[in-house]
């Protein structure tokens, strides 16, 4: 364990972004969002979630995948490059952290998704603990353990300073880097700081939230039930709670004519909310916006559980419950089947 | 909120209404959400508070589509919405039953946030001040600093069209409506250029701004289907940011209400408003002051002409 | 359209007019790189029979759906080629034209910029056509009966000969007479016979015939519909006198005691009662009442007409009628007036009774005139001794008070009146002052040389600077001599101004009703200035007479009867086929708002409650619905629908932006 | 309009033309050998109402670095009352492009009569010289269209 004092943070940050990417949280016109690092932006480590979680830095929103050009009649395919060099992402908070892993079931099963890979192959992940706790957060229903970080550094927030422990060789290797600027300290350094939020975490409006009867086991009786009628009315169908989820993974693949210089086929994100999602020749599988949301939740706490171990693909971030327009959210749907016991 | 409920139990009782459209406790203070309401058990959900800024009439597209009346609550600014639809013939007026509800102004949660306020645990409305108990303390708040921005430049409490009027209203507007706008106007282009830059970057395409918007009723919108092949998941390019608010301000323009909620829901906190009000500025200035929702009858500005009608380039004249 | 085309390019080389400044060869080369054109070829003169059949043989070989051809406007050749492919077998609006003469070869210089330039316009243009879609035109019926508008003698020819082919056809007249400018004048050149004598026979024989209705005192109100089913309003204004019961007597005219109100005929030079028939042989005989200056209207009291009235003719609480008729054709005739001449103080107009207008000299010479066809002057009666005639008053004038046009008629006219006034009244010295004497025409040189050389009339050449009215009650006028250069000042008693003439005031309200377009000058304007001389670029309306430009008697009767052929043809149709641009509504993207209803200027949209499936939903919802014969394709729904469910057939959303986009490479 | 700029920079313009009086003016220059820069290229649209603002922003994005609207007088319209709408129409659009910060030169509206092919052609030039003097369209355009 290491620490540096808060005003050396920039100095910090220099001596990282020194031959590599830096990705932090940024504020910029009022909001704050994962961003690279430069001397102009203004840094928020305060801030208790990015509006957009940090997954962008991996599985970003819109990329290239490749380009076909025609030269005088004969076509030719020019693929985009693959990320070669590392660069670090600093700030990411635990949740955050555990949707980069439940991103990875998907991205880096068979087939292996080549872009992605690479970028995760190449990021040195700095987790952060957080210090306040907000009504909006249940990571602890996912096992997740706001003051214990995970990545390849873990760093806390403890009055001045900022304690860092690498978790392994890619941790120690950025640590080695920074090391001119790090002290040594006491693990016990952060444990009273741990102790007094996770006393918080306790009293969390979320925290006695329970996902007992969420597994795959419950496919049919939670698919039937007549609770998503009641739920789905105040959806508006528009795709915010997918855009700023940590975990949501779903991309269309589109092609945009550049005129001159080729048309590009690149992959974007995509809402099972929208209406054309998954589209196909003969219309749309899910025809109405029930069955739309009903399958966002199904995903997150039963499909993906039934081919993942019991993984959920939610992480309790609470970005969903603070930015649904709709005032919905995953913890009114979690609830509803409890009160109704699944029923009705 | 009481006489709210009462009245809504007696017409679902006297079958006056099939069902009722308004805002159902949320399980955080400040997150009720639009609800149906089908009997009196579940109306002892029913809330009307602060937080209840959502737009109803949007809903009422729908809801015009089932069976029997549907009960709606709106407040002043939200019937300028349901005229306009219904000037639209997007909503049945046989089929809605509209009880016009007072409004003190409403709250935005993201400026308590603003505020440094953390880990809202519960939030009491008091007489012009809330009450704010969190992990962190309790806080207490001038209600009137912590409204939504619409509550500021409110066109007034006036119900536009209603059944019945319920409960008392509280003029808010304060502000000046098209302060934001000629804020803008009076910038360089490099400024102007930038200050949309930044803001729109934000831009994540979510589509709340559309699909909140009364105005935005079209059944597949452009920017979902191929007819112009302008279809847009994403904003790849910092042009499509701006082609999606442009022509989405500009397919508004002359219907908006400026009820506000596009700026209400973006979860990036963009000044959404500040499009459909330059249009409406503009159409003030050249065309003659007009407001969508406010009657029928009127032409809408886009709709209509005049032979004396400025010419584009007046545009370059104002500088 | 998903279908993949099979497109065939055709560049032409217009001779040297495209070749010259255009690489033509390049061109087919470059466009045969284009998406789903699968054959490109150039030749000398596409729209020629060998050009044409070459199209159509590789329509045959390679089997082609689409063309683009590459020359000079659509507007001159779209048809022939669209006819052209046709005949080929393949829908005629599979044809896109890339316009690369007008566009491109006449303006650029730089044969590689032009090159260029070219090749791109026909990028743009089989982009648009990898988009067309076959197009079938409607049919719709045509109402055989047309409307003249204007009951001079070019509306009264016109009517005459449409009715002659036996169509129905009905004059509107605005004035409570037909007859028009020519019957104010007194003889016409260069024949000098007397205008009446040929034109009242005219009057009566179109008041006479079985298929022509003549509205008198009326005007056109509305005009709806389109080429072949326009229907108008005509607003018969009350003319107080019942005009089945009246016999024309007169009696009413001479015991009116409202006497002192100018005469329109005479040019406010005389006064008419306020009951009054404008001329003798004014069609029909019966008098109107003007309201304005009638006592009875003013007061209540009076009534003196209708006491006197044997047939119990005049009724005072007729109101104004409105009549709706269908009409096949329409042809404007509104004719012409002379212009104020407010802002031509030099001349004195508004200062001196003596200084006078042509038409009104045509008055004063008229036995019917207000001085019974005595040469006098109008201050003090006296016969003039000197007179001066001023030429182009307003004519060829650049500042913005006149016109810049040349009026055409008032050299002969003045030639006329001079030789007139010479051969009546030897012992008048008459003057003309001119900037130049334009006599083309049949006779028109040796009638104005009569007038110097056997009348010795006295043209000077050049302007009049001022013409100043002196105590004595003469008018002394400056001018210069620019032949021998030097200033003139001489005394007349009385000044003639040859006043230029302008389209009737109300020609932009009608012009505007029918959609026809009018220039700068409010003439209207024709369909091409060479090739449709007498037809309006919209379709079913017709041109005649001066409305369209200047012209004297016989040019306006031979145009008269050109519109009228225009418009027989028209009528001797059946059906006609109607343009296949027009909008389109898709059902499933249409959200029933109105708006595009609210800015068809033809009322071609409607709405009705249609069941639709959207992907499985089955429900009602409220529709657009285009009435196709109505729809002329301007295609203001589409950009006010929102959703884009209003499309335009030949000019879609989606084929405008494929242009767009290959033009922007 | 400086010869430098002009050889080192071409602009890319788009013209919409109403067939009835915009386009048969720019015939009318054409027959008339009345010139004007190879840089606009003209599109035939039935009526000037018939540009939706969506063409004008999809000419930018795709690249062109002006874009005019030409279209029958006022009171001319061929439809009557077309370009009424489309003046409506586009003088809020270019109002709200002045708001976004794009350079108000970049859009124009002109109305040309059929009889006015040297008012095209002039319109034209002056167009030309004024976008070049612009530059290139970098804030309203799709970068992904720039090679």
């Amino acid at each position: 364990m290491y620490k540096i004092e808060k005003e050396k943070l920039t100095a910090l940050f220099q001596m990282i972004a020194a031959d590599q990417e830096l990705f932090l949280p940024i504020r910029n016109g009022g909001q704050v969002n994962f961003g690279p690092w430069s001397e102009a932006v203004e840094v928020d480590l305060e801030t208790l979630n990015s509006v957009k979680s940090p997954k962008d830095v991996f599985f970003p929103q819109s990329e290239n995948l490749y380009t076909v050009k025609q030269n005088d009649g004969h076509m030719c395919i020019e693929p985009e490059e693959l990320k070669n060099q590392d660069f670090v992402v600093f700030g990411i908070r635990p949740c955050d952290v555990k949707g980069v892993e439940v991103l990875d079931k998907v991205f880096l099963v068979d087939p292996l998704d080549s872009y992605y890979a690479a970028r995760r192959e190449h990021a040195t992940l700095v987790s952060m603990a957080c210090n306040e706790p907000e009504e909006t957060c249940f990571c602890k229903a996912f096992g997740i353990d706001c003051v214990e970080p995970g990545g390849d550094v873990a760093v806390w927030r403890v009055g001045e300073e900022l304690y860092w422990k690498p978790l392994n060789e890619k941790g120690e290797a950025l640590t080695d880097k920074v090391k001119s600027l790090l002290v040594e300290a006491e693990e016990s350094c952060v444990a009273e700081q741990q102790a007094a939020v996770r006393k918080i975490v306790e009293k969390l409006p979320y925290a006695d939230l329970s996902l007992d009867g969420w597994n795959g086991e419950a496919l049919d009786a939670k698919f039937n039930s007549d609770i998503w009628e009641k739920l789905y009315t105040p959806c508006l169908a528009c795709g915010t709670c997918t855009f700023v989820c940590p975990t949501c993974q779903c991309y269309d693949i589109k092609d945009y004519d550049t005129g001159s210089s080729g048309v590009q086929r690149y992959r974007c994100w995509d809402s099972c909310m929208y209406s054309d999602f998954t589209m196909m020749a003969h219309g749309n599988n899910r025809t109405n916006q029930m069955q739309r949301f009903r399958q966002r939740f199904m995903h997150k706490l039963v499909y993906f559980p039934a081919n993942n171990g019991g993984m959920y693909s939610c992480v309790g971030c609470g970005r969903c419950v603070a930015k649904c327009p709709a005032s919905l959210n995953i913890v009114k749907v979690i609830k509803a089947f409890q009160e109704k016991g699944g029923e009705l | 909120m009481q006489e709210l409920v009462n009245r809504a139990g007696e017409l679902l009782a006297d079958g006056s209404v099939a069902r009722v459209l308004g805002w159902k406790a949320g399980d955080l203070s400040y997150n009720p959400e639009p609800a149906y309401f089908e009997n009196a058990e579940a109306l002892e959900q029913f809330v009307y508070n602060g937080f209840c800024g959502a737009n109803l009439s949007k809903y009422m597209i729908e809801a015009s589509k089932l069976e029997g009346k549907t009960l709606v609550f709106l407040k002043p600014c939200d019937t300028y919405s349901f005229s306009q639809l219904l000037k639209e013939h997007r909503v049945d007026r046989d089929k809605a039953w509209i009880i016009g509800v007072g409004c003190h102004g409403k709250l935005d949660i993201e400026r308590i946030r603003e505020q440094g306020i953390k880990g809202i645990e519960l939030v009491q409305e008091e007489e012009d001040s809330l009450k704010i108990q969190t992990l962190y303390g309790e806080k207490e708040l001038p209600y009137q600093s912590v409204m939504l921005e619409r509550c500021y430049v409110c066109k007034g409490k006036e119900h536009r069209i209603y059944d019945e009027l319920i409960g008392e209203s509280k003029e808010t507007d304060t502000g000046e409506r098209f302060a934001g706008v000629a804020e803008v106007e009076a910038m360089s282009p490099e400024e102007k250029f930038a200050f949309f830059q930044r803001e729109l970057s934000k831009c994540i395409r979510c589509n709340a701004c559309r699909n909140v918007c009364p105005a935005c009723s079209c059944r597949k919108c452009v920017f979902d289907s191929n007819k112009f092949d302008s279809a847009q998941k994403v904003n790849v390019d910092s042009f499509e940011e701006k082609m999606f608010h442009i022509i989405r301000a500009f397919h508004v323009a002359g219907r908006c209400t400026d009820c506000g909620e596009c700026s209400r829901v973006c979860p990036q906190g963009i000044p959404l408003h500040l499009f459909n009000r330059k249009f409406i500025k503009d159409i003030n200035e050249l065309y003659g002051t007009f407001q969508a929702g406010e009657d029928l009858e009127t032409k809408g500005p886009l709709t209509n002409f005049t032979f004396e009608d400025a010419e584009p380039g007046i545009v370059a004249e104002r500088g | 359209m998903s279908r993949v085309q099979r497109i065939g390019v055709f560049v032409c080389h217009c001779g040297s007019n495209i070749a010259a400044t255009v690489d033509v060869t390049k061109v087919a080369e470059m466009a045969r790189l284009e998406q789903g054109v699968v054959h490109a070829e150039e030749y000398q003169y596409m729209c020629s029979e060998a050009g044409q059949a070459k199209i159509a043989e590789a329509i045959k070989e390679k089997d082609l759906t689409g063309i683009v051809v590459c020359s000079c406007s659509p507007r001159m050749h779209e048809t022939t080629f669209r006819n052209a492919v046709e005949r080929a077998g393949i829908n005629p609006y599979m044809v896109e034209i890339a316009n690369i003469r007008e566009h491109c070869s006449w303006i650029h210089k730089n044969k590689a910029e032009g090159t260029e330039k070219a090749i791109i316009l026909a990028k743009a243009a089989i982009a648009k056509v990898n988009l067309n879609a076959p197009l079938k035109p409607g049919e719709s019926r045509v109402t055989k009966r047309a409307l003249v508008i204007g009951g001079g003698i070019a509306g009264i020819q016109t009517a005459l000969d449409i009715a002659e082919a036996g169509y129905k056809v009905d004059i509107v007249e605005k004035t409570p007479s037909i007859g028009g400018r020519m019957s104010q004048l007194d003889k016409t050149f260069p024949t000098l016979d007397c205008s009446a004598c040929i034109l009242t026979p005219k009057m009566v024989e179109a008041s006479a015939h079985e298929n022509i209705r003549i509205f008198t005192y009326s005007e056109v109100e509305q005009v709806s519909g389109f080429v072949g089913d326009f229907t108008v309003d005509i607003r018969k204004k009350a003319r107080s006198v019942d005009m089945d019961k009246c016999t024309g007597c007169g009696v009413c005219s001479e015991k009116c005691p409202a006497k002192k109100n100018a005469s329109e005929f005479n040019r406010g030079l005389g006064n008419r009662s306020a009951i009054y028939t404008p001329f003798a042989q004014a069609i029909p005989n019966v008098p109107v009442i003007d309201r304005e200056n009638c006592i009875k209207f003013k007061t209540g009291k009076c009534g003196v007409c209708s006491k006197v009235c044997q047939a119990g003719a005049v009724d005072y609480e007729q109101q104004d009628e409105i009549i709706t008729e269908k009409y096949g054709a329409i042809v404007a005739a509104t004719g012409f007036d002379t212009i104020k001449l407010d802002d031509f103080d030099e001349y004195a107009y508004s200062q001196s009774k003596d200084v006078i207008t042509s038409l009104e000299l045509e008055r004063v010479m008229n036995a019917a005139g207000p001085t019974a066809g005595h040469l006098e002057r109008l201050s003090d009666g006296k016969a003039p001794r000197n007179i001066v005639f001023i030429q182009c008053v307003g004519s060829r004038d650049c500042t913005n008070r006149g016109k810049p046009y040349c009026s055409k008629i008032c050299c002969m006219y003045t030639a006329k009146h001079a030789m007139l006034i010479r051969d009546k009244y030897p012992d008048v010295k008459v003057t003309v002052f001119y900037i130049d004497v334009r006599t083309p025409g049949k006779n028109f040189d040796e009638f104005y040389r009569r007038a110097v050389e056997d009348y010795g009339v006295n043209y000077v050449k050049g302007q009049v600077g001022k013409v100043a009215p002196q105590p004595d009650g003469s008018l002394m006028v400056q001018g210069v001599d620019m032949l021998d250069n030097k200033q003139i000042r001489m005394e007349a008693d009385m000044v003639v101004l040859a006043t230029a003439i302008e389209p009737e005031a109300g020609v932009r309200k009608i012009a505007t009703m029918l959609t026809a377009s009018i220039d700068n000058n409010n003439f209207l304007t024709e369909a091409h200035p060479k090739l449709r001389p007498v037809e309006s670029p919209t379709a079913g309306v017709f041109l005649s007479g001066v409305c369209q430009g200047p012209k004297d008697i016989p040019e306006t009767v031979a145009q008269a009867g050109a519109a009228a052929v225009k418009a027989i043809g028209l009528l001797a149709k059946n059906k006609l086929l109607t343009n296949p641009c027009t909008a389109t509504t898709d059902e499933l993207l249409c959200n029933g708002c109105s708006a595009c209803e609210n800015v068809c200027p033809y009322g071609a949209i409607t709405y009705e409650d249609r069941e639709v499936n959207d992907h499985g939903i089955r429900e009602v919802r409220r529709i657009a619905a285009v009435n196709n014969a109505l729809c002329q394709g301007c295609g203001a729904c589409t950009v006010t629908c929102p959703s884009g469910a209003m499309d335009l057939q030949g000019f879609s959303n989606r084929q405008i932006i494929a242009e767009v986009d290959a033009i922007c490479r | 309009m400086s010869i430098e700029a002009k050889t080192e920079f071409k602009p890319k313009i788009v013209a919409f033309c109403c067939n009835w009086c915009s386009y048969a003016g720019a015939d009318l220059a054409g027959s008339s050998r009345l010139g004007y820069p190879a840089d606009v290229k003209i599109i035939r649209v039935p009526c000037s109402c018939r540009v939706n603002p969506m063409f004008i922003l999809r000419a930018f994005e795709k690249g062109a670095d002006g874009v005019i609207i030409c279209g029958c007088h006022p009171g001319d319209c061929h439809y009557s009352t077309g370009n009424y709408y489309a003046r409506r129409r586009m003088t809020l659009l270019f109002s709200m492009l002045d708001y976004l910060g794009i350079e108000q030169g970049r859009t124009r509206v002109e109305w040309v009569s059929a009889a006015e092919g040297v008012k095209f052609s002039t319109t034209m030039n002056e167009f030309v010289e004024k976008v070049t003097s612009l530059g290139e369209n970098i804030r309203l355009g799709d970068l992904r269209c720039r090679s």
